[in-house]
């Protein structure tokens, strides 16, 4: 595999409004009021996320951990619009379910690439489907569009595996084309949940790097889901903890160390005694 | 003995011979037991009954010869001709203006293709000097003729006169005054039509069961020339979805036309002059080309029947 | 639940509408009762003639459910074998295409032929015309079962029946019931159209008598029976779907408060 | 490949031997050739009449055609319709199980009154019978999609009509491809059954003919044609289905060498 | 969540063969004889793993860590008899494809529950299928049965889901669940797929905990594929790497730690250099 971190982000072939306005930009501001999920009614009702208050501005890299279950999936839909609250108000740039205006990118905690397409095709779809790209890929701009998809899916190593279909994949692999689809449209609004979760240490690291090249190029607003403290306190420039089931926010604080950062970092002191922290801060909130 | 036993098509009111026999327990006195069926065409009769399917039924005389000629030995014969004047007419509507069979000629007919008139057409045609090629045919379900014929899809309807009349009638229409019946029987083709058929097997086994039958079916039809009550009665126990009165004026019809020809006088109902079938055994070999002429006492075998004296007709409507 | 309520209304109006507008456009267009009766003549018609008609109702129910029975039970079997094997997948097929192909009206006949007339060609009728949707769904239904799903249950050493039972069956069932809705309209057109050819009882003996005598209103009785009796047995087989294949149509139930 | 070849050899030999016990059975049971033709008796009648059927073959095969290409796209149409909306799904199914329960024979007459006889009707009949399979079985692939694959492309911000094109019909392609065989078949029904009706033209006329002049094995060469017919139009959605859904019915190659 | 990692191993209600014989159990030894896998054929063909030899003594704990699509998923499907090599052998026991008559407990590396049955019906299933389980099933043993499987989804925190449907549960619930099928019929093999990769570092460490109980008192054969070096330290008797794609083994060391660890063994000496080395052993795999 021919994966170094010096690749650039993929440039674009084709004209597209490569930075955002500003006015565009802070629509992808987020906040959650009182936020709360319930399943299901009666006996089996399951309360999936307590009330929640979260807000994020525009560019902000916030880093998601918490216990298995504990409602951070279930943040992400609610700020995609998959779902609604079942009280309280969650705005995305002010207004609610205002997400179907934004250019999204969202790679699910179980890749969902549709069987009956190529990777290609796959990562291809966010193309069909958003403008502006959509406007250029009726005008037939197909060729340069397949050159962008298969110039990320090599930066994440799937080069020789574009016209595979998906359970011709690994699991790891489903994962980074995963990614590659959350990416591929250069989204203002990032949801991504345990995207690297699959992968061996290196890979990772590999895909760290090129994460954090993107954010440092583009700015476009994170929500990353991780269980590694290490992958938050690498790339965030927030961090979030959350308690067990039904979930609520339990810790908020920045990342202080400057960005960019390299994989180096992660073995600096101040680095791991922030993970130290972390990781008691978890441990406290399971207990209680 | 079980006798399966299939009409000419669904229940009507001149089925009643058959249906009083059975009602009133004559197949019963005579140790027979028969169920009926209905029927798919007076046609089908013969194929239902050289199947297997059937042992006697009520069926076309023509379509015997027809089916005689192209496997001897095995076709159904008759041993009660019910109908001794042929119910086949060609009905078109009095505005068009036709009086006579060459009249047809560049017209569109319609029909069901198992009615026996549909079938006899060429030979009509040729009897009476008709430039077949001239003449369209439209082949219809049953149902469709006289709606079709109403409505104008077609100038001229092939018709079975005792469905047909009724039908019209159903259809709010007065077939007497707003139609004209070219009958076959008056261009030339004095045939017989519907009777009593049985199995081959069963009259070469069985030959007193078939003589059962023509005696309870006799008696049944000298009762209903008498009494049509009990023949409408009959055909209520039968089949509780008809109309009563319609089916007592089905049966008068088939009485008084299609039961009365003269000759009756001498052979009594149920008999046929032999004469009369070699002459109709040769138009049917004509008409359809037929390899085998068959002999008649292969198609009518009356034996069975009780003497003309038991049998003269006299009917009496009430 | 509100919004429940308002499906609920709204379709049994539309439904309500439609036989309105049958009502209305027959009396608009001058349509004439011998071609298109009005429904409400029909109904006249069925509330008039239902002691005569109820007989002839259980008749054709009878048979068309026997029919139906075997059918289903040859239809999964059947379904089963062409789905699991490569031969019987290209034997089976060609001719059941074949068999289908073909007007069932010419092969009552010989059913008459062979069983007499009445019931059992009735029952024969309805089960054969019933099989080939239930082959076809049951069989694509396993034949497009997830591997991954079946690996589960090779990794635990099953039996390819075992396999069969607990994954290619239950994931074949909603294949399983969207054929059920067409093979009952399928038995119910199978057992009438045997009753039209041969038998003296049934709601396909009564559309012929009276079709025979113009009895138009009476025909569309009978086939408005027959309609609801597809309809019933369709809400019965909605109600089962419900229960069994929920899991397939599932969509998240979030409680708003 | 030679496990191909095989099957193959093993499933022709298996029809060639349908038939030859066919052959086989009738001589044995001494079957009358007016009830049921030996396929020997029947195929000397295809060839020696095969010059006058053709016409009749052209007519049945346009007329089942292009009937069934409406129905299909009625179907697809109103199965999306059916599949994605509550009040559809519950207005729709009663009346369409409700219109598919009526025996077709009773429905024929009225188009042909309607639009006269010939190839109207036939065109219509072949259309209405095939559209029910095809509707319940978009709709339920449309139903059982899984939500999963939905919110991939609800996160784009796709249109419903996005997904539906996207992922919904894609989905349901494995169930529409099921449908369309038991929907040919139905379609060749209701053209010949319009034909018999009332028509001049077509497989149905000739079988009505032939039947009237008792002339049964070429009845039975007609059902063999409209059996092949259907065989060979099934052979063709076979492949398509093969290109189209392989994703569905996957398995493992893994190369031995 | 209640979960202690002093909870026992499920202790089983019912009469079953608590010991396995060890004649069985010498059956789960396993030996890969140059065994390869070539997915397709032509243009499209995919090597998926080189040919790898590799012998498990009965009783042995491995850890198989490897990059992204090295083939470590398909050498346990290879184990599993699920699918068969393209060339070499794969021998079980001694025997080949004998892995139908051994009780093997898979967890797959995506979880792939039964949709149409609940999680309790779900992690039964094992019972339903295998002897000698299957002929108690049959004598309707079921109430006890699912008092052992509400046991199992209990200690693993899952004791409120046992009546959900899969696509109720989160990720990590599924992957819980997933174990908990891969464990409840005591199985004599364990083929384990990243069965902790979607849990946080507090549940993964409980569950690492339940594993090693669960091993030392039965002691069956494991497989264990993982991306985290220290679950292989922590857990296994012997860790092997694989190489990229198409893999091969290309190192294979025991752990010399004793056992019972407990989670304070990780942050040891000779622990960390043991996973420096490893880490820099995969670091030259991959460049070269
Ligand atoms: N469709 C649903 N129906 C019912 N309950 C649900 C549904 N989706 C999620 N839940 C419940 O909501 C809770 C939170 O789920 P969520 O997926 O947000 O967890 P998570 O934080 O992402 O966990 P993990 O780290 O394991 O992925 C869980 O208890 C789950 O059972
Ligand atoms: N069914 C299949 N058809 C074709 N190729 C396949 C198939 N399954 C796996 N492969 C290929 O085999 C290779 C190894 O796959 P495998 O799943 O064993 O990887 P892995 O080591 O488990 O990776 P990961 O850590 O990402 O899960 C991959 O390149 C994959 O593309
Ligand atoms: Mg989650
Ligand atoms: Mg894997």
């Amino acid at each position: 595999m021919n994966m170094t971190s010096n690749i650039p982000a993929p440039t674009l072939p084709i004209a597209t409004p490569e930075t955002t306005p500003a006015s565009v930009r802070a629509r992808s501001a987020i906040e959650l009021q009182a936020a709360s999920v319930v399943f299901g009614t009666g006996e089996t009702a399951v309360t999936a996320l307590s009330p929640t208050t979260l807000k994020m501005a525009s560019g902000e890299f916030l880093a998601l951990v918490g216990p298995s279950g504990c409602g951070k999936s279930t943040i992400l839909k609610l700020v995609s619009n998959l779902i609604r609250p079942s009280a309280g108000v969650v705005l995305v740039g002010g207004r609610e379910a205002a997400a179907r205006k934004l250019r999204i990118g969202m790679a699910f905690q179980n890749p969902t690439m549709l069987p009956w397409l190529t990777i290609e095709q796959n990562v291809m779809m966010p193309l069909k489907i958003v403008e502006p790209f959509k406007r250029s890929y009726r005008q037939d701009k197909k060729g340069a569009f397949r050159d962008r998809v298969h110039a990320l899916l090599k930066q994440v190593g799937l080069g020789d595996f574009a016209n595979h279909f998906p359970w011709q994949l690994s699991g790891g692999m489903l994962q980074r084309s995963n990614l590659c689809r959350a990416l591929i449209h250069e989204p203002d609004l990032l949801l991504l949940d345990e995207p690297f979760g699959a992968l061996d240490q290196f890979t990772r690291e590999e895909l760290w790097q090129i994460m954090q090249d993107l954010y440092l190029d583009r700015a476009p607003t994170v929500l990353l889901v991780t269980h590694d403290l290490r992958e938050a306190g690498f790339l965030a420039s927030r961090i979030c903890v959350m308690s067990a089931r039904p979930g609520r926010v339990i810790s908020d604080e920045p990342v202080t160390l400057p960005q960019p950062r390299d994989i180096a970092t992660i073995y600096s002191p101040e680095f791991v005694e922030m993970t130290q922290n972390l990781r008691e801060m978890i441990a406290q909130a399971r207990s209680s | 003995t079980d006798i399966r036993f299939t009409l000419g098509w669904k229940t009507q009111g001149s089925d009643a011979p058959f249906l009083v026999a059975l009602n009133k327990g004559y197949f019963e006195e005579e140790g027979l037991n028969v169920t009926i069926d209905q029927g798919e065409g007076s046609a089908a009769t013969i194929t239902r009954i050289m199947g297997g399917a059937y042992d006697a039924g009520f069926g076309d005389i023509n379509a015997i010869i027809q089916n005689a000629a192209a496997r001897p030995g095995e076709a159904p014969v008759m041993v009660f001709q019910m109908w001794n004047r042929p119910p086949f007419a060609i009905a078109v509507s009095k505005e068009s203006g036709i009086t006579k069979p060459k009249d047809l000629e560049g017209l569109t007919l319609g029909g069901a293709q198992g009615t026996p008139t549909t079938r006899l057409f060429p030979v009509f045609a040729r009897l009476n000097d008709i430039d077949i090629d001239t003449v369209a045919y439209e082949s219809l379900a049953p149902n469709l003729q006289e709606p079709m014929l109403i409505r104008g899809d077609i100038d001229g309807a092939y018709t079975f006169t005792v469905s047909s009349w009724f039908n019209l009638i159903a259809n709010r229409k007065d077939p007497a005054k707003d139609f004209t019946w070219l009958n076959y029987e008056d261009y030339g083709m004095d045939l017989y039509s519907n009777g009593m058929m049985v199995s081959r097997a069963l009259l070469t086994e069985n030959p007193d069961a078939v003589a059962g039958l023509v005696r309870a079916v006799t008696k049944a039809t000298m009762e209903i020339t008498k009494d049509q009550d009990v023949a409408v009665e009959a055909i209520v126990a039968f089949d509780n979805l008809v109309d009563p009165e319609l089916e007592r004026a089905r049966l008068e019809f088939a009485l008084t036309k299609l039961m009365n020809h003269s000759e009756t006088a001498e052979t009594g109902i149920g008999g046929l002059v032999e004469a009369r079938l070699a002459r109709s055994i040769d138009l049917i070999v004509e008409g359809y080309g037929l390899e085998a002429t068959p002999a008649a006492s292969e198609i009518f075998d009356g034996s069975f029947l009780p003497p003309v004296a038991e049998r003269t007709l006299d009917v009496a409507l009430n | 639940m509100s919004d429940n309520l308002r499906t609920r209304f709204l379709s049994t109006s539309l439904i309500v509408g439609f036989f309105l507008l049958w009502e209305v456009l027959c009396i608009i267009l001058n349509v004439s009762d011998l071609v298109l009766p009005r429904p409400s003549e029909i109904l006249v018609t069925m509330y008039n003639r239902f002691p005569v008609l109820w007989p002839h109702i259980l008749q054709t129910l009878s048979t068309t459910l026997i029919g139906f029975a075997f059918g289903v039970t040859i239809g999964v079997a059947l379904g089963v074998i062409v789905g699991t094997s490569k031969v019987a997948y290209a034997v089976a097929y060609p001719l059941l295409v074949g068999f289908s192909s073909i007007p069932k009206v010419a092969v009552v006949p010989i059913f008459v032929l062979w069983f007499g007339s009445g019931t059992t060609p009735a029952i024969l009728t309805a089960m054969v015309i019933c099989v080939f949707p239930i082959v076809v769904n049951i069989a694509t239904g396993l034949a497009t079962t997830e591997p991954e799903l079946e690996d589960v249950l090779k990794t635990m050493g099953a039996s390819r029946s075992e396999i069969l039972w607990n994954v290619g069956l239950p994931r074949a069932m909603p294949y399983f019931f969207a054929s059920l809705k067409v093979a009952i309209t399928l038995s119910f057109v199978g057992a009438v159209l045997s009753e039209t050819v041969a038998s003296n009882m049934g709601i396909g003996f009564v559309m012929m008598t009276a079709s025979s005598n113009f009895q138009v209103s009476l025909v569309f009785a009978g086939l408005i029976l027959l309609a609801l009796m597809g309809v019933i047995l369709y809400a019965i087989f909605s109600l089962l779907e419900r229960r069994i294949t929920g899991w397939a149509t599932r969509g998240n139930d979030i409680a708003i408060t």
